[in-house]
């Protein structure tokens, strides 16, 4: 379809500014909300599920923090402690992270960029919706039934043999596991079937890629977890004994099943925040993209060889010899692109104008602490160092400076950045900016400590330690509570914005070129109100942005399908 | 854009598939009274059922007159299969032997 | 001054391969911190120098440069190299015992461990070894997975059921050194400590038979009793002074009434002690779970003495 | 693209499509991409087996002999069967055949039926020897003391197959309603045609796990 261009008269529209009519107004009710197919209401339905979840983990966090003050007991007991640092994982892993990027920020803005209406298939996504809130419930379930105190790797024999709600919470994560491989589908099908006339794949905005690369490693991946958790219930009910020594099988088969998934969802995590720092790194320097398809492949790369790289977990675990070696190995092979992207962001600042507003000051904190991230992993990839370091708050500290470092300070980018186009409000930059730097300096002072700790040799799920190490673990405990207040700013500042009249957005406050910025802020009912035509990289920014603004004469959305108008009564205008 | 543009496959492809597909299950079973040695009685069946598979693949599923993507996605799928087994294998059958690799 | 850094965030180097270790962490923390250093630097500069001045500001068209994208591919390429080879090479040291070492049987159960040496004495949580001789261990679990873990050796090897995994090392001189469980393994797994004191082979030659003959003796029951409270790790769990650790304190507990989970009540006689000690799932006491492991493999005059021991404990 | 305006079909084409050829391919992709998933759920449980396999092979010699050869191989011939006559489903709904897509609907859920009729009877005569999964397994039969592992693999991997031919069995059902009410013709048979897929692999399952359970020498 996109060859066809010139069979059109395509002329420029211009863009509606502050419309009355948009998506957030299209209809109203609870059941508008609830049963709505319009990718970008569901995103926004991830959005706050997600947000509300951080918030439960969160809170889970300042409580570890809070209980490792002392080294023995400070306000609950060792079983409290396992199961809270158990829910911490499981929460921000299946429910947060993984489900961040992709279904809030991606849901929304990766059929704009597309230039299409929809997800190809909008009732899937928003079963996928419904799915992740169901098996949400079976947490909260086992949250009320005890909690689960396995750790979230679940880790046989331990997971089989204790006494806690590990089934339900299973479940949850098995149910969840289908709303991941329904968006990642839903995802791939867009990319390749709804893209708008002119958009070849030289043209994708790299948000987009990252989101392609994404979605190929859940639906590749996230099956093979089903299957596993799967065994592990059997394993509980049945006694099948695959991963039971005790009945003849064996655990570390089970560390490779969960891994083979595990591993790539790290990719699942942070791949996504990639995308968002190209589209920031370039619209705030004003100024191509530097390496184009370096960035864009080395996202499929990752993809790729995240699924080479599982054992690295597993280097102390028992596994032979060869297959540690041939891990590790690989495991260095990661570093290459990712080193690649990281560059290729700094090469694209310069000679640009360079805009500091806040999704930019964020993409900026993400470099430093990603690239923090990224050698320790090196480090954790080199074998006799990692003996010593495996499972250490050496390791609690890396995956946290990936984590949260990376993808949770591009997910704050990115919702800086796209927060006008969402809501149509800006939010107050002083007040924003003043909350990324505490919540950099909050950070930084949690996980810093944790590195020297890790190194000194202090164990991970560690309830209670030896006294060496107490200044270390209070000076992260301090740092949590500063990171909490810059969360709390954040929500302060955002929340006005929701509420404040004066303070609307135009409709592309950034001066970007991608798809999403050709519409109101925020967008109609159909993302845009005629097929766009897409005839530059989204990245040229030397181009005049009235070319980016084209559409097909004779396309407009509000009177070409008669049937949806008659089931939306706000369509009729 | 309407349906003359599907393949509808023809009748002779689709019964010859499935006799195809009959009379490699023969084989299949007739082999395994024959006595072969290992490794070559399980890789026999397994090329009998990778035929059989791709007998399925491209003529009851139409991979031959489809778009090619669909038949990447099935090699795709099929790919990250053996890497899953063949690098789990990589553990679980030189566990016994630890130092091998350094003598 | 990188030494005196390492020794900040290291912990002692107490065996043959820990320097080796040592030195790769610092280059690899040397080499991060130069470019980690220079994509700062770049950014700082950038940010300040290309300020953008105007809304109309025009920015140069610099799609790739060939060079440059392979120098930043070939030199990262090289440095990864050499941490593998580097990495592998320190890993074929620690996987790798000499065939003179001496060898000691280790037992991980939640949440202590055991090591029986070749003359058959055993020990809980303390391992004792001849210092400078390399010393290897032949690990299992009883229950979960567990991991041995010695910061100052920079030693780590899982231990599983049903399984032997091996560990070795050598260290440099005596000394006393802690024993870490690195692989979560439920209530106590913090409490999973231990040391290992490295003394010199003589004086390890005469604890050694020491040990012997003190196994050797003929002790009264109690006194048998609490040797085995020690050596089998029930200390970890269960207090002697009322105290509720993980499981059930013994004082008191002799002919005690036993509100079970289920809601049936037991006197806690010998019968019930001996299949608490055999086959602690049969009758869990309310408020407590079912994480002990069974002791079967303990003689019968074993149990008696244990047995003994929690009468006395009133 | 080229056609914007209605064409016969249309009236299934959801809003955010351009024309029902996208609407076609895409959920033929979406399908492939399911069955992507699909392959590698069990491909999770064949790497069970194959690590088992190589572990115990002597263990898998003997429990396949429990298996009754002939039930798997008329059960591979019926699937084959099924295959062929969803197949021909779908070149009925191509041709505009109403009659012959209910037709081969029926033959395949009737086909689809022998198989777990077939099935049921192979599970009854284990479970009346005490072949069970996991630790209710109490046959003596076997002198092997993994010989649980090797029934709980099988009754998984025949177990999850089964439960995708009872899904199967019941998107047939509904297809079969739909024709009768006319929903498929020529221009709009999606559901037929995505539904035929998902059969053929369940069909392409059975034909690996046949040789794999039942054919051990």
């Amino acid at each position: 379809m996109s060859a066809a261009t010139k069979d059109f008269k395509i002329r420029e529209f211009p863009v509606e500014e502050n419309p009355k009519e948009h998506y957030l107004n299209a209809a109203s009710g609870l059941k508008s909300w609830l049963f709505t197919v319009d990718h970008k209401r569901i995103g926004l339905m991830y959005l706050a599920s997600i947000i509300f979840f951080f918030f439960v983990g969160g809170l889970l966090a300042l409580a570890l923090r809070l209980e490792l003050w002392e080294p023995a007991r400070t306000f609950m007991d060792a079983d409290t402690y396992n199961r809270v640092f158990t829910l911490h994982g499981a929460v921000m892993v299946f429910l947060f992270i993984i489900p961040s990027i992709p279904a809030a920020l991606g849901n929304f803005f990766l059929p704009m960029m597309l230039g299409a209406k929809d997800v190809a298939f909008p009732k899937l996504n928003l079963l996928s919706f419904w799915i992740y809130s169901f098996g949400a419930l079976f947490t909260l379930y086992s949250i009320a039934h005890g909690g689960v105190d396995t750790g979230w790797t679940f880790y046989t024999p331990y997971s089989t043999s204790t006494g806690t709600a590990v089934i339900s919470m299973t479940l949850g994560v098995f149910i969840m596991g289908f709303s991941s491989i329904l968006t990642g589908i839903n995802f791939i099908v867009t990319v390749h079937k709804m893209r708008a006339p002119g958009q070849t794949w030289g043209k994708l905005p790299l948000f987009i890629w990252s989101l392609y690369a994404t979605a190929i490693i859940q639906v590749l991946a996230t099956p093979v977890l089903a299957i596993t958790l799967l065994l592990l219930i059997m394993e509980r009910t049945l006694g099948v004994g695959i991963f039971d020594p005790a009945l003849g099988g064996d655990p570390v088969l089970y560390q490779h099943f969960f891994w083979f998934y595990s591993h790539p969802a790290v990719y699942i995590m942070i791949v996504p925040a990639f995308g968002i720092i190209s589209e920031i790194i370039s619209t705030f320097s004003k100024k191509t993209i530097f390496g184009y398809w370096l960035i864009a492949l080395s996202s499929l790369a990752i993809a790729f060889t995240g699924f080479l790289v599982w054992g690295h977990h597993m280097f102390v675990s028992g596994q032979s010899e060869l297959s540690t070696i041939i891990f590790s190995f690989l495991t260095f092979f990661v570093g290459i692109p990712t080193g690649i992207k990281i560059l290729n962001w700094v090469a694209t600042m310069y000679k640009g104008s360079i805009d500091m507003k806040t999704p930019m000051l964020y993409a900026m904190m993400f470099l430093f602490l990603f690239s923090i991230g990224g050698f320790t992993g090196i480090m954790l990839g080199a074998l006799s160092v990692n003996v010593h370091l495996h499972d250490t708050y050496y390791v609690v500290a890396h995956f946290h400076y990936v984590m949260m470092g990376g993808t949770v300070f591009a997910f704050l980018a990115g919702i800086h950045y796209w927060w006008p186009k969402m809501t149509g409000k800006m939010y107050n930059e002083l007040w924003a900016k003043i909350a990324s730097v505490v919540l950099f300096i909050g950070f930084n002072v949690t996980f810093l400590p944790q590195f020297v700790m890790g190194s000194q040799g202090m164990p991970r799920r560690y309830y209670s330690y030896i006294e060496q190490f107490q200044t270390l673990h209070q000076t992260s405990t301090v740092g949590s509570w500063v990171l909490g207040l810059g969360f709390i700013i954040v929500g302060i500042y955002l929340t006005i914005s929701l509420f404040s009249k004066a303070n609307k957005a135009s409709s592309n406050p950034w001066g970007a070129r991608a798809l999403e910025w050709m519409s109101s802020s925020p967008p109609p009912h159909h993302n845009f109100n005629h097929t766009p035509v897409v005839l530059h990289n989204p990245y040229d920014f030397h181009k005049p942005i009235s070319e980016f603004r084209l559409g097909i004469d004779g396309s407009d959305n509000h009177h070409e399908h008669t049937e949806v108008a008659q089931t939306q009564p706000a369509e009729k205008s | 854009m309407s349906s003359h543009e599907h393949h509808v496959i023809d009748l002779k492809y689709l019964l010859g598939a499935a006799a195809g597909l009959i009379i490699l299950t023969i084989l299949t079973v007739g082999a395994s009274y024959v006595e072969i040695p290992r490794p070559f009685d399980l890789l026999t069946a397994m090329a009998l059922a990778f035929g059989k598979a791709t007998l399925v693949a491209a003529v009851f599923m139409g991979l031959i007159w489809d778009k090619k993507i669909n038949t990447m996605a099935l090699l795709f799928s099929l790919l990250f299969f053996f890497l899953m087994i063949g690098i789990t294998l990589l553990d679980t059958l030189f566990r016994d032997r630890p130092f091998w690799i350094y003598n | 001054m990188l030494e005196t850094i390492n020794r900040l965030i290291l912990p002692q180097v107490s065996s043959t391969f820990a320097a080796d270790v040592d030195g790769l962490f610092t280059f690899i923390n040397v080499a991060s911190a130069i470019i980690l250093l220079g994509i700062t630097v770049a950014i700082i500069y950038f940010s300040v120098k290309y300020k953008r001045k105007s809304e109309d500001d025009v920015t140069p068209v610099i799609r790739y440069n060939t060079t440059l994208e392979l120098t930043w591919t070939i030199i990262p390429l090289i440095l990864i190299l050499i941490v593998f080879a580097w990495g592998f090479r320190g890993h074929i040291d620690m996987r790798t015992p000499p065939s003179n070492a001496y060898e000691v049987y280790v037992t991980a159960n939640s949440f202590f461990w055991q090591f029986t040496y070749p003359n058959g004495v055993q020990t809980t949580d303390e391992l004792y070894v001849p210092a400078g001789r390399p010393v290897k261990l032949i690990m299992q679990s009883r229950d979960v997975i567990h991991s041995f873990f010695v910061p100052d050796f920079r030693v780590k090897q899982d231990v599983l059921p049903g399984r032997y995994t091996t560990a070795w090392f050598q260290t440099l001189g005596t000394g006393e050194h802690v024993i870490f469980c690195t692989e979560y393994c439920g209530s106590g797994h913090s409490d999973m400590d231990g040391m290992v004191y490295a003394i010199e082979p003589e004086e390890f030659d005469a604890w050694l038979r020491e040990q012997k003959e003190l196994s050797e003796q003929e002790l009264p029951l109690a006194v048998l009793g609490q040797n085995l409270y020690q050596q089998q790790g029930c200390a970890g769990c269960h207090s002697l002074d009322g105290n509720v650790v993980i499981g059930p304190s013994f004082q008191g507990l002799y002919m005690d009434e036993r509100q079970g989970a289920d809601g049936s009540s037991r006197v806690a006689d010998e019968d019930y002690l001996r299949e608490s000690i055999n086959n602690p799932g049969e009758f869990i006491t309310s408020g407590f779970n079912n994480i002990m492991p069974g002791y079967s493999y303990l003689s019968e005059d074993q149990v008696s003495a244990i047995i003994e021991f929690i009468k006395e404990q009133q | 693209m080229a056609n914007i305006n209605a064409t016969p079909g249309e009236s299934h084409l959801a809003h955010h499509f351009v024309d029902s050829e996208q609407q076609f391919d895409s959920s033929k992709l979406g399908m492939w991409i399911f069955l992507v998933t699909e392959v590698l759920f069990f491909g999770g449980l064949f790497v069970a087996y194959i690590v088992y396999r190589s572990w115990n092979p002597e263990l898998f010699y003997m429990s396949a002999k429990e298996l009754s050869t002939i039930m798997g191989a008329i059960n591979t011939v019926v699937l084959i069967g099924s295959s062929l006559t969803i197949a021909l489903a779908v070149r009925a709904a191509q041709l505009n055949q109403q009659a012959n897509i209910s037709r081969y609907l029926i033959a395949t859920i009737l086909l689809a039926c022998v198989f777990l009729v077939i099935k049921y009877f192979e599970y009854t005569s284990k479970f009346a020897v005490g072949i069970l999964p996991g630790e209710l397994y109490t046959y003596t039969g076997i002198d092997h003391p993994g010989a649980p592992i090797f029934f709980s693999i099988y009754y998984m991997m025949t177990g999850l197959h089964g439960i995708h031919v009872i899904i199967g069995i019941g998107l047939m059902v509904y297809l079969l309603v739909k024709t009768r009410q006319g929903s498929y013709n020529a221009a709009y048979f999606t559901p037929v045609e995505i539904t035929a897929l998902y059969w053929h692999l369940v069909d392409l399952i059975w034909i690996f796990l046949f040789p794999l359970l039942y054919l051990i020498e």
